[in-house]
């Protein structure tokens, strides 16, 4: 076992199975001699050539495009998105092509692409280098969703997602990349898709949520443990399939449950898991589904407001007390 | 006449300019024979849908000179084709049959292309090598780049041949797919069929130039203009252009001028936007009128032959259809299959 | 007063609007000599002439994203998207720039464009061509949208979209187009953006939905009241903002919610709905909060898949039943 | 020294390059007030950074000539500008202050492109028709169009000037915008910097050509190249193109060749990409010290003349960072503000 950084563990990851399967490659804006502008990729160029590692033209739908195509003729193609605010173009490639061609043929084409890209408020980015996204792409059937918040996680979930047959949206905090630390195990593993896991237990309140605010919402428990209130944090990491089976057992042991996401509320993700809980655990809640989000605005660059839009400790602090003695 | 490799010349007329294209008599034959076979599927769907029997069909009916005559130029299962709504011709070249195409106008479980799921005119067979394309415009030419690109990291002798309309050309997509494919210098040959019009939209209304193959240079390739509704000449450029990306050389652009002479899809009224004037003079340029008449002329058709093609290949279209009708559609259980790996 | 289809109404309300103010311009693909492949734009070309009636290149980000310069420079551009499944090439140009101009100029630019686009399974459309898009604009801060189910609201509505001063999607079920009639009156009139409409009261269950569902949730109203079950609909006409307080007022008297909606389930509007209601209404709730909706697939071309897939009074119903003897 | 409509000529020197072009004497020395002051705002916002006191700049550092010459033939407050993030020079020369652009690297309430909500370099201002950028790259192409559009239906005798770099090139909304712009012969002037590098993507990785210009005729208007690191060159070419869209000619597509010697951003370290002789060759072909040179020359220039300008310029960049430092955040409960027309 050795510490490592998350965006370390990003990057082993991606040699590692580069090195596994001569089929993966990687594409992107500054991938390669470069390395990446957050340096994911850094030393694949040196160790797997031009051909492996390939510095794209600034064209996200293109970039998504022909990892597509290559993915039709036998690759697993890693496609970066320098940020996850430049996705958008990339839209169309991903939900009507990557996403549907299985259906869309009967299971005759299937498109086993990795999209990763950085998202994520909180580090003086602004409108357009702070956007969670994912909720934009938690409405596509066929795609996979992850987003890790450890080291451990983010390589066993990376590794899970080049190896999976179907495409997946593979979204890292850009402020847990060298932020959030952890062990990592010296031999190869793999986390797999679609099973949340319980980063801390307790028994007062479910508080559902994944990315950085597991971070948050951990911090806020630690804080809650000397007024009696234990938090019990359900850190989704994969957010498509959705783990209702691991949500629904914390929600029926505390029967409390506050949704927690960074992302603007409206239409965000947690709304599903919500939707989910109000319908399945009816009987079983004994408050209000909480959720504690961001505000509906872009994600404003001034510090100022930028410390008002990410949800934080003191809010889930806040919301927590209340629903405690609802 | 059941495939596209036989080119080797075969007692060939001296002197014919299929010949002279290394085209063997027996080849060029095939060809025309393909031409009838994709009118007649095409004439079928309309005739079904005018019964009421399918709901949508959209027509390769003008286009097959540059369809069938850059399909022969392909290799069969092994140079990658992403065909567009429109080529009902490359995929019966390429090996799809009426009854593929059928099944997929009844939209029946048995379809290949997608088991009913897909409108038609959605070929696709991997075992072909016929590339699933989609409905919106444009996406396959980046796709095509990735194609080829996963064959030059493999270093497979393949060629990825994209089709696509003139519409095609004015979205972001095909600048993208065509300026990746320039710089990797892809095996990868663009042909656009460049029939005039995108639904109601004529070219000039499309884009500001005469020649679409004008826009190859920018992406540091050649762009070669053919006249679509000359088999053999569609022919050549698309062979010069797969012995061009065999070499190394990197991607071709054929801009191929043709013409839709029927509605865009059966949802179409093209009178709302088109004089009749300008339908009957493209009729008279019929692709498929000017091969007989050169095959007429180098002695390779007469009335009898063509009549017995004609009567072939309109018996496996009935057959298709009969088969196509009979066989069930999607069962109501499998709707969420399909939709991930292990669904 | 006259009786109108749903195309009809959207046809007039451009007309009136453009005959009202020279600043409306409709752009597209087919709208002009050809007047859209729904007819929508019938009669505009001859009417306002090529300049204020545009046939576009096939390029809806193009599209899009010139709607937006003309608005900048004092234009009120409709851009028709041909079917809402060609609308994510321009997802970039509606979100990141449309919808966040305001925001980030602090309001120094606005950008009052409306984007039309047919939308809707149910018409033998197959995959692309059936497509809901509207939960992947839903979680766009900055944008409104709007997706109207009678003549009188999409007349009404349309004519408030175009004179809103911010940027509107209005979706338009294709199936209502020609099967939905109503009076409209012969007067200028709007519809008040943000605003929904009870359709039919009740006082057993609550039906929240939108589009075309609300017909066919009026049908199974109807075969319920023998069973004396009474359903109220609210039609919410606006999804984006959402009219919250309609929402509520009629959920705090039936104490039972159905939210129905066409699209498929995860990620769907109508979850926003559910988050909400379970967060803000739990004491008023006497069932779990139930959602009715289509599958999570794509939208199947198969007529036998189709009709599993879209939901209908049949599923109405049943859910109905259940719920009002829980 | 505060204009840049006077253009006309006054007391020029006989046969000078600039007379010939029609400018006075006093307008290239402004113009070479603009370039030095580009170049103090550029240097002070990367102090700051240093200081800590910003947490984000983007540099114009080489790339003043395209930007001063360009700019000056627009006619400031009539035609429309769309600046890219790195055309503090185009935004200083149409009127935005130094003063505006501290603000904004302050991230201030009274910054006027933004209120402190968008990070710095993303220009704007109504009253000046600079409009709104943001920072996706290449979506303000199909908006120039629609800007244009919009003077086109209104009859206005305004040019829209849209700006971006070589990668911007790449993207599909480049293609979309051009081509929108060409098919309706719009008063646009496209203006390219092309300084070689997409961050650490060289030119020919974004594409397999030597000159974006020739991209131009794929869209049915002229392609001009030009040295951007040459003032008035970029002057001429500018002011040809604002003729020929004024002529209702249609757009002009301006490739100016030149080169970014600061890193791409704050956040980049263009060593890892790139040798430091490559920069170091570049930094010997500034665009200032040629354009001084050039004044020196003509004797509009000396020694003292130039001391005054440079201190003229750093009193204002001081007092303009003094300014916006003083100057508040936005407050915290405006958050929700600006969202919508009435929030
Ligand atoms: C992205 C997208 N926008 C719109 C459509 C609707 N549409 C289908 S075909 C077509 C015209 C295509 O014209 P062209 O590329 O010239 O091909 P043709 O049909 O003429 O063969 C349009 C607008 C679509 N399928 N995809
Ligand atoms: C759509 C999009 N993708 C990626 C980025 C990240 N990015 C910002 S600037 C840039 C390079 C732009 O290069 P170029 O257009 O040549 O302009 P330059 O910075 O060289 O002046 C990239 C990749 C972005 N802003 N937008
Ligand atoms: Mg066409
Ligand atoms: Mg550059």
């Amino acid at each position: 076992m050795a510490e490592k950084t998350v965006i370390e563990a990003i990057r082993e990851a991606m040699a590692e199975e580069m090195r596994r399967d001569s089929s993966v490659i990687v594409l992107g804006e500054d991938v390669g001699v470069h390395g990446g502008v957050f340096r994911a990729t850094d030393g694949l160029y040196k160790e797997f050539g031009p051909n492996r590692v390939i510095d794209t033209p600034l064209a996200e739908s293109g970039i998504v495009g022909t990892a597509i195509g290559a993915s039709f003729n036998g690759m697993r193609p890693i496609a970066e998105i320098q940020f996850a605010d430049y996705i958008h173009p990339a839209m169309d490639q991903i939900m009507n092509e990557a996403a549907k061609v299985r259906f869309r043929t009967k299971g005759a084409f299937s498109c086993p692409i990795v999209v990763r890209a950085p998202y994520g408020a909180g580090i003086h980015g602004g409108i357009y280098h702070s956007q969670s996204v994912e909720a934009l792409f938690y409405h596509i059937p066929g795609l996979k969703i992850i987003t890790p918040c450890t080291p451990y996680d983010a390589k066993g979930l990376l590794k899970a997602a080049i190896r999976d047959e179907d495409p997946v949206l593979y979204l890292e905090h850009k402020k847990t990349y060298r932020r959030i630390k952890g062990e990592i195990p010296e031999q190869d593993y793999t986390v797999p898709i679609g099973v949340a896991d319980i980063k801390r237990e307790g028994d007062t309140i479910s508080v559902v949520t994944y990315g950085m605010m597991v971070h948050v919402a951990l911090g806020a428990a630690e804080k809650l443990v000397q007024e009696g209130i234990s938090l019990e944090i359900v850190d989704l990491r994969t957010i498509l399939p959705l783990d209702t089976e691991t949500v629904k057992r914390s929600v029926k042991k505390t029967n409390k449950v506050i949704v927690l996401y960074e992302d603007t509320r409206t239409g965000g993700v947690g709304a599903e898991i919500s939707a989910i809980l109000a319908e399945d655990l009816f009987d079983h809640l004994d408050g209000p589904i909480v959720r504690i989000t961001a505000p509906d605005t872009p994600v404003p660059y001034a510090p100022t407001l930028e410390e008002v839009f990410v949800p934080n400790e003191q809010h889930i602090i806040e919301a927590a007390r209340k629903l405690a003695h609802y | 006449m059941d495939s596209a490799e036989e080119t080797a010349v075969v007692e060939s007329h001296q002197n014919s300019r299929h010949a002279e294209l290394g085209l063997s008599d027996e080849t060029v034959v095939e060809m025309y024979y393909r031409l009838v076979q994709a009118r007649t599927v095409d004439e079928k769907m309309w005739t079904l849908h005018r019964q009421g029997k399918i709901h949508f069909i959209i027509s390769c009916r003008g286009q097959e000179g540059i369809q069938i005559g850059s399909a022969f130029a392909l290799r069969r299962g092994e140079d990658f084709v992403m065909p567009y709504y429109r080529d009902t011709g490359v995929a019966l070249v390429l090996g799809m049959t009426p009854r593929d195409l059928m099944l997929s106008v009844f939209a029946r479980e048995a379809d290949p292309a997608s088991g009913g799921r897909q409108m038609p005119g959605h070929f696709g067979y991997p075992r072909l090598r016929i590339i699933t394309g989609s409905s919106p415009v444009a996406t396959q030419l980046p796709q095509a780049a990735g194609v080829a690109l996963a064959s030059k990291i493999k270093g497979e002798a393949a060629v990825t041949a994209v089709y696509f309309g003139d519409g095609a050309t004015s979205k972001g997509d095909w600048h993208e797919g065509l300026n990746f494919a320039g710089i990797h210098k892809l095996p990868v040959v663009f042909i656009c069929e460049n029939n005039g019009y995108a639904i109601s939209v004529p070219q000039n209304k499309q884009m500001a130039i005469r020649d679409i193959a004008d826009r190859a240079a920018g992406y540091g390739f050649p762009g070669i203009i053919v006249d679509g509704n000359d088999v053999l000449a569609s022919y050549t450029v698309t062979k010069q252009a797969v012995q061009r990306a065999l070499k190394g050389d990197g991607p071709t652009f054929i801009e191929a001028k043709t013409f839709r002479v029927a509605p865009h899809s059966s949802d179409d009224d093209d009178r709302r936007y088109r004089s009749r004037e300008e339908v009957e003079e493209w009729k008279r340029r019929d692709p498929i009128e000017r091969f007989k008449r050169y095959l007429e002329e180098v002695n390779l058709l007469d009335d009898s032959l063509d009549q017995r093609i004609r009567e072939m290949v309109l018996e496996e279209v009935n057959e298709a259809v009969d088969f196509a009708e009979k066989s069930p559609l999607p069962s109501r259980e499998d709707l969420m299959k399909y939709v991930y790996y292990n669904s």
